[in-house]
């Protein structure tokens, strides 16, 4: 693969590691006139814990939804371990192994627990149809008919397989504390375990990065820390690369090694989590004086 | 030439009534995102009102202005009403509801419209087409040639009356208080009632405005053709809502573009190639421009922001 | 990958898997043999629950794409004219036809299900063709889409001499039984249920929740689209070829929006994504306009009020649907099944869509 | 598997209850019950049933739906005709009484209304419909039944074709398609026609085929064929598209509801040729919606309300006097059928299918109002037709011609 990586100018951290996990080179996006994004890199590892911070309106967002295929980049591009993936959509990029969660929590609602994470447990098992010839094209939609006809006659495969699928999203609810929600439909959940769950969701689909978006939003201070942990967790059992976006800074400096951040779209500063503190620009345009008010002057 | 010339107006003279009739399509969406199935059949009401006023005041009164000026008042005024207590009574109960459940309400007042109207008890019409009177007697305003093209009276009033209906509605919507109302609302209701707009208000009056332009419509397109039936609604009904598709439904100035297109397609179907396949083309138009354009010729899908 | 690997858990049913698949088929055959048995001779029952079947067939076909998938299709009659007519026409093409290894009855009935089927099949490509435009379309405009292919078909057929224009195809054999639809019945029930509880299903609902969501989660949606327009409109098609195998004439006048209108009116009623209230609105919403009849024709039978009245059910249909409506804006059962709303002393299954 | 077993059960039980609720408001009726369950017991359901005193016919007709005015309009013609008869005594003693179910205007319906006649109500005889679409599917039904059925105005060949129990009042398709053809060529000495047909009616299209073969075979040319649907109020492309070709004359065999404004528009593009037509636009409403632009325009009938034969005069005050208008070709047809099925009930040995079946094929000479009936060994009506001429808010009768 590394035979066709394109000439760009290669990120510069780390560059003697194995392919990145997911990597964005030079990435910009715009919509209309507005430069959503300008000139993004990124690059994650497996076991990375980056944090990507920004205030609102810096683009954190829009990066994610560039990673994850919902946009388009107008320039650059978008890298899962040395796969272009520009062009593809978000189901091709996620069974590549990239999982997200949401800002504002996007659960299937009406589904029960083990069955919004048993969604995306099926989905890898599917197979992947980026780039096909017509003769594969058409093999796989055959492939994708018969495997409805196996449901209908619940055939012993597919009841296996079922049976496989279940007990897989059983264990990823378990290890989330959500075994007793098991059979309760996704909207009766409160709300920090609809963000568990979510969490959980991502993990089903079996990823190698994991993009959590805001995963603390609305938690409380004891919840947060909790998180803390577990994201720690699941990164090293999971064998993860994962990627939080975040407004809490106590959490992202608490857990993140590197952190980059935004400000109208352009990153301003990446470092670890004592440099970008310290980082004028970052305190100016992000924490602002307030901040430094509030936390005695940190730097 | 002449022949070309002449389909042209009348494709154009079809696609003014279309158009008026999508702007209440267009706007009830607009406020409501509820495709008012109910609306050609509502249009069909007003022109019975129309119907029965141009009989009450006699065969004198008719051809005069003011006798034009109450059939039209007491079909729109009425059929506003009309709207008015539909949308009170069947649609407002619905709206924090799934979408689909107004529609439905929308087929089955469209069912009790259309098939109440073929009874023939009480002041009912009954199912038979009934010749609408002229309340505009017909003459020429324009011979070509050896008549190769005649344009008539009512051509030239109807489109002006619909041009006229379309400019004031155009002022209505971004020119005043309550269209702004209306577009704040057509945004976002629950925000829009937080911001203090009366938002029951504005969508009861969208709905009497879009029936009352349905009413004039339908009378337009009755004085037209000179007949009224219980089943015009559904035909012109379902000719409308395609425009207003084809120009981006909730998109007011769109509207009136994919009906003037739509009735010129007709027009040129008919006129030059097969007139069986006439409908047949309406709709293949419909989905190629719905190909090209998603969102209909000026509609925009709205990127969902996740 | 990295999770783990899970033993699989051992199946926690009585029944053998393998058997599981057939078995309903196995409980279901003799029962409708004898329901088909019982109803020798009563012509009207006969096709009344005939109606009844096909209207169950296609509310439920429907609610896949409609109910399940969250999209929004109003072109269903448009299907189930393919089916009816290329079923149709097949079998008049094969009256003529017999298999010699089989009694004559026999032989008429594997030729019907080959009709059937062949009219199910087109049907179902129809349905590739107008799912396709899903890759780009949503909500409303889809529907539109569906509605003008609905439309198109008509008009087809309204041209087509094969096809006996507005005449329609008259003469075809009268092959249909209450016996074989309420088989097509139990089929497409089965299906829909097992597809409901299946992974697929699953990711259907999903597309409907959040398409969004769906997509992120490794959810081909525009695949799935696709392919719940495939297997609703084979379904559709079935209910026609069915359909013009008791009528027995078809002609475009059957077909038209306002038929796609009245199973979108099954499906909303019985609870958009509920099979059994899909089955339970077909079911009422087919009796209704036949019980005013009797309960007209109960009020009086003379005078000329009494002839009259059968021309009152419909704008009463109508109105009737407003106050369903408004009295259950969800429908009947929401998105829940028949026994999740059962009562409570009755044995229930474990919530959930599953 | 657990879960599949209760829900066929369900859906047995639901079927039943929905029967149920259905026929609870019905105090007598237990039809739907019984028909749901398969008992096929004996028709309950407040029908009375085909006692000593009564005689029961059915008919089944679109009273709504696209083509309503048709059905309704025959609809009166048979109960003009059944009050007659009752009012004369009846048939042998006993009384008639009449069943109309809707169709709306589709057969689906027509033959369920149509079984529902047969075995729940079980009548002795059904009346068609007029679109041919629809009496084709009660064929079905009482063909196989051996119900007898009398159509009054489908006439396309191909409904009695569908057994020995169907027969019709009316002439063909064929045979008015030719007349107007013969007529168009030989009295109006056109050479150049265009025709204008009704695509969504079986009708209109046959008769359309039908005048163009024989009017070519004549010498004659059609020029050109457009259509529209019934249901549209705009002609004016096709009018357009047609005044390009210069012709003669115009065929539009359609209805009167259309045809009244087809002849309005034709008039304002500048055409100014006769139109022709036939027995659909037989009506009062033609006056109405065609206006002046109609006179002048010539269609051929079953008869002419000038006709000044007694019967037809009275028919017609009858009518007029009931309904309050003039009746129509399709009104008239109807009251020809009832009475045909009535003189048949009258001459039958008893009310079983076969005997009325035979009673009816024996019709001969019979005086209707529409024109003499004599039924042919295809069950078809031999009749002439006459040829109307449109005039001053009035038909004047022109010729005659016969098969």
């Amino acid at each position: 693969m590394s035979a066709n990586a394109q000439p760009v100018t290669p990120v510069t951290l780390d560059t003697k590691a194995p392919p990145a996990l997911l990597r964005a080179d030079g990435v910009s996006i715009q919509f209309g006139g507005l430069k959503a994004l300008t000139d993004f890199h990124l690059s994650i590892q497996q076991g990375d814990l980056l944090g990507l911070i920004g205030p609102n309106g810096a683009g954190k967002s829009t990066a994610f939804n560039v990673l994850t295929g919902v946009y388009q980049p107008s320039q650059g591009q978008v890298l899962v371990r040395d796969t272009k993936v520009n062009g593809r959509k978000p189901h091709q990029i996620n069974l590549l192994g990239v999982a997200r969660t949401f800002q504002n929590i996007r659960l299937f609602r009406a589904l029960t627990a083990l069955d919004n994470v048993k969604v995306a447990c099926r989905a890898q098992t599917a197979l992947h149809q980026s780039r096909l010839g017509l003769g594969a094209k058409l093999v796989n939609a055959g492939h994708n008919y018969a495997d409805w006809w196996k449901a209908l006659l619940l055939t012993p495969s597919f009841q296996r397989e079922e049976r496989r699928l279940t007990a897989q999203a059983e264990h990823l609810l378990e290890v989330m504390g959500l075994s007793h929600r098991r059979d309760e439909e996704a909207r009766n959940l409160p709300y920090g375990e609809q963000r568990r769950l979510e969490i959980a969701r991502a993990l089903g689909s079996q990823p190698r990065v994991l993009l959590l978006d805001e995963p603390a939003a609305g938690m409380n201070t004891r919840e947060k820390a909790d998180l803390m942990v577990l994201i720690r967790k699941l990164r090293d059992d999971f064998k993860l690369g994962v990627l939080v976006i975040e407004h809490d800074m106590k959490l992202v400096m608490g857990i993140c090694e590197q952190i980059t951040v935004l400000d109208h779209g352009e990153t301003i500063a990446r470092g670890a989590p004592a440099e970008v503190r310290s980082d004028r620009k970052v305190i100016e345009a992000y924490l602002g004086d307030s901040y430094l008010e509030s936390h005695g002057g940190a730097a | 030439m002449a022949q070309l010339l002449q389909h042209l107006i009348n494709g154009l003279a079809a696609g003014t009534i279309y158009a008026l009739v999508a702007l209440g399509y267009t706007m009830v969406y607009g406020v409501l995102k509820l495709i008012n199935f109910a609306h050609g059949d509502v249009m069909m009401v007003g022109v019975y009102m129309g119907y029965a006023t141009a009989f009450a005041i006699g065969r004198e009164a008719r051809g005069s202005f003011l006798g034009i000026a109450a059939v039209f008042a007491v079909a729109m005024l009425g059929c506003a009403l009309f709207g008015f207590l539909i949308e009170r009574f069947a649609y407002r109960p619905l709206r924090e509801k799934p979408r689909l459940t107004a529609l439905i309400t929308a087929i089955g007042i469209s069912f009790a419209l259309s098939y109440g109207f073929q009874l023939d008890i009480g002041f009912l019409p009954g199912a038979s087409p009934r010749a609408f009177p002229e309340i505009i007697e017909p003459t020429e305003w324009l011979i070509i040639g050896d008549r190769d093209v005649v344009v008539w009276n009512w051509q030239v009033i109807s489109f002006l009356i619909a041009v006229g209906l379309m400019v004031g509605l155009q002022y209505l919507v971004f020119g005043t208080r309550f269209g702004r109302a209306m577009r704040a609302v057509s945004w976002d209701h629950r925000v829009a009632a937080l911001m203090g707009i009366p938002t029951d208000r504005v969508i009861a009056l969208t709905f009497m405005l879009s029936s009352g332009l349905a009413a004039g419509a339908g009378l337009l397109y009755a004085i037209k053709d000179t007949s009224v039936s219980p089943l015009m609604g559904l035909y012109v009904g379902l000719k409308a809502f395609v425009a207003a598709v084809i120009g981006g439904i909730g998109h007011v100035p769109g509207a009136v573009v994919g009906a003037l297109v739509l009735g010129l397609v007709e027009e040129f179907v008919v006129g030059y190639a097969a007139s069986t396949w006439r409908d047949a083309v309406a709709f293949g138009f419909l989905i190629l421009v719905l190909l090209v354009k998603p969102g209909g010729l000026f509609g925009r899908v709205a990127a969902e922001k996740v | 990958m990295q999770s783990p690997a899970l033993p699989v858990p051992e199946a926690p049913s009585l029944v053998p898997p393998a058997l599981r698949g057939i078995l309903p088929l196995l409980i279901a055959i003799p029962t409708l043999a004898l329901f088909h048995w019982s109803l020798t001779g009563s012509d009207f029952a006969t096709y009344l629950l005939s109606v009844v079947g096909v209207n169950i067939i296609l509310a439920v076909s429907l609610n896949i794409v409609n109910g399940m998938t969250g999209q929004f299709s109003i072109g269903h009659a448009g299907f189930m004219a393919v089916g009816a007519y290329i079923a149709g026409y097949t079998s008049l093409q094969l009256k003529e036809v017999a298999l010699s290894f089989l009694p004559v009855s026999a032989s008429d009935q594997v030729l019907f299900m080959l009709a059937l089927l062949v009219g199910g099949v087109a049907a179902a490509l129809c349905g590739f063709l107008v799912g396709l435009p899903s890759l780009r379309l949503r909500g409303d405009y889809l529907a539109i889409v569906t509605l003008g292919f609905g439309e198109i078909i008509r008009v087809f057929v309204q041209n087509t001499d094969a096809f006996g224009r507005a005449l329609g195809l008259s003469g075809i054999p009268q092959y249909s039984s209450p016996g074989m639809v309420f088989f097509w019945v139990f089929l497409v029930v089965l299906a829909a249920r097992r597809l409901a509880g299946s992974s697929h299903g699953r990711s259907l609902w999903a597309i409907r929740e959040d398409e969004v969501a769906a997509e992120a989660m490794g959810v081909d949606t525009t695949g799935y689209k696709v392919r719940a327009f495939v297997f609703s409109s084979f379904f559709a098609g079935i209910a026609g070829g069915l359909f013009a195998h008791f009528v027995p004439i078809i002609n475009p006048g059957s077909f038209t929006f306002v038929r796609s209108m009245e199973i979108v009116v099954m499906v909303v009623l019985g609870g958009l994504g509920s099979t059994t209230g899909a089955v339970v609105a077909a079911i009422f919403l087919t009796l209704l306009p036949e019980g005013m009849r009797s309960l007209f024709g109960a009020l009086g039978t003379e005078g000329s009020l009494a002839q009259r009245v059968d021309q009152i059910r419909m704008p009463i249909y109508g109105l009737l649907l407003v106050v369903l409506m408004l009295s259950r804006p969800q429908g009947l059962f929401g998105t829940k099944e028949l026994w999740d709303v059962l009562p409570r002393w009755l044995p229930r299954k474990r919530r959930g869509l599953a | 598997m657990r879960r599949l077993a209760p829900m066929l059960l369900a859906a047995l039980a639901v079927m039943a209850a929905a029967c149920e609720k259905k026929t609870q408001p019905t105090p007598s009726g237990e039809a739907g019950t019984q028909a749901a369950q398969g008992q096929s017991g004996s028709a309950a359901s407040g029908t009375p049933p085909a006692s000593s005193d009564t005689i029961l016919l059915g008919q089944v007709g679109a009273l709504t739906g696209g083509q309503a005015t048709f059905g309704i309009s025959t609809r009166n013609g048979i109960e003009l005709a059944l009050k007659e008869a009752n009012a004369a005594g009846g048939v042998n003693g006993k009384k008639l009484a009449i069943r109309v179910y809707d169709n709306q205007s589709k057969p689906e319906e027509a033959a369920q209304a149509a079984t529902r006649l047969i075995t729940q109500d079980k009548v002795v005889l059904i009346l068609g419909d007029v679109a041919s679409s629809n009496s084709l599917a009660m064929a079905e039904k009482a063909q196989a039944a051996g119900v007898p059925m009398i159509t009054p105005s489908s006439t396309n060949t191909t409904v009695t074709e569908k057994g020995d129990y169907i027969f019709r009042v009316c002439f063909i398709d064929p045979f008015q398609g030719f007349v107007m053809a013969k007529f168009a060529r030989e009295d109006l000495k056109l050479s150049k026609v265009a025709v204008l047909q009704d695509n969504k009616s079986a009708y209109s299209i046959d008769l359309s085929g039908v005048f163009t073969r024989k009017f070519t075979e004549m010498g004659g040319k059609v020029v050109t064929t457009e259509s529209y649907s019934q249901g549209d109020t705009d002609y004016r492309a096709q009018l357009t598209a047609i005044k390009k070709t210069q012709p003669d004359g115009i065929y539009v065999p359609g209805y009167y509801s259309e045809v009244g404004v087809i002849a309005r528009q034709a008039r304002e593009v500048g055409l100014k040729v006769p139109l022709m037509g036939g027995d659909g636009w037989d009506s009062e409403k033609l006056f109405e919606l065609g206006g002046s632009a109609i006179e002048g325009s010539y269609f051929s009938n079953h008869y002419s309300p000038d006709n000044p034969d007694p019967r037809v005069q009275k028919f017609i005050a009858d009518y007029k006097a009931a309904y309050g208008a003039v009746p129509d070709a399709l009104a008239a047809l109807g009251y020809d059928a009832a009475r045909v099925a009535v003189e048949s009930l009258k001459r039958a040995k008893d009310l079983s299918g076969p005997s009325v079946r035979d009673a009816i094929a024996q019709t001969k000479d019979f005086p209707g109002v529409a024109g003499t009936v004599t039924l042919d060994d295809k069950r078809n009506a031999v009749k002439s037709a006459v040829v109307l001429k449109v005039g001053d808010g009035k038909t004047q009768y022109v010729t005659t011609i016969s098969p």
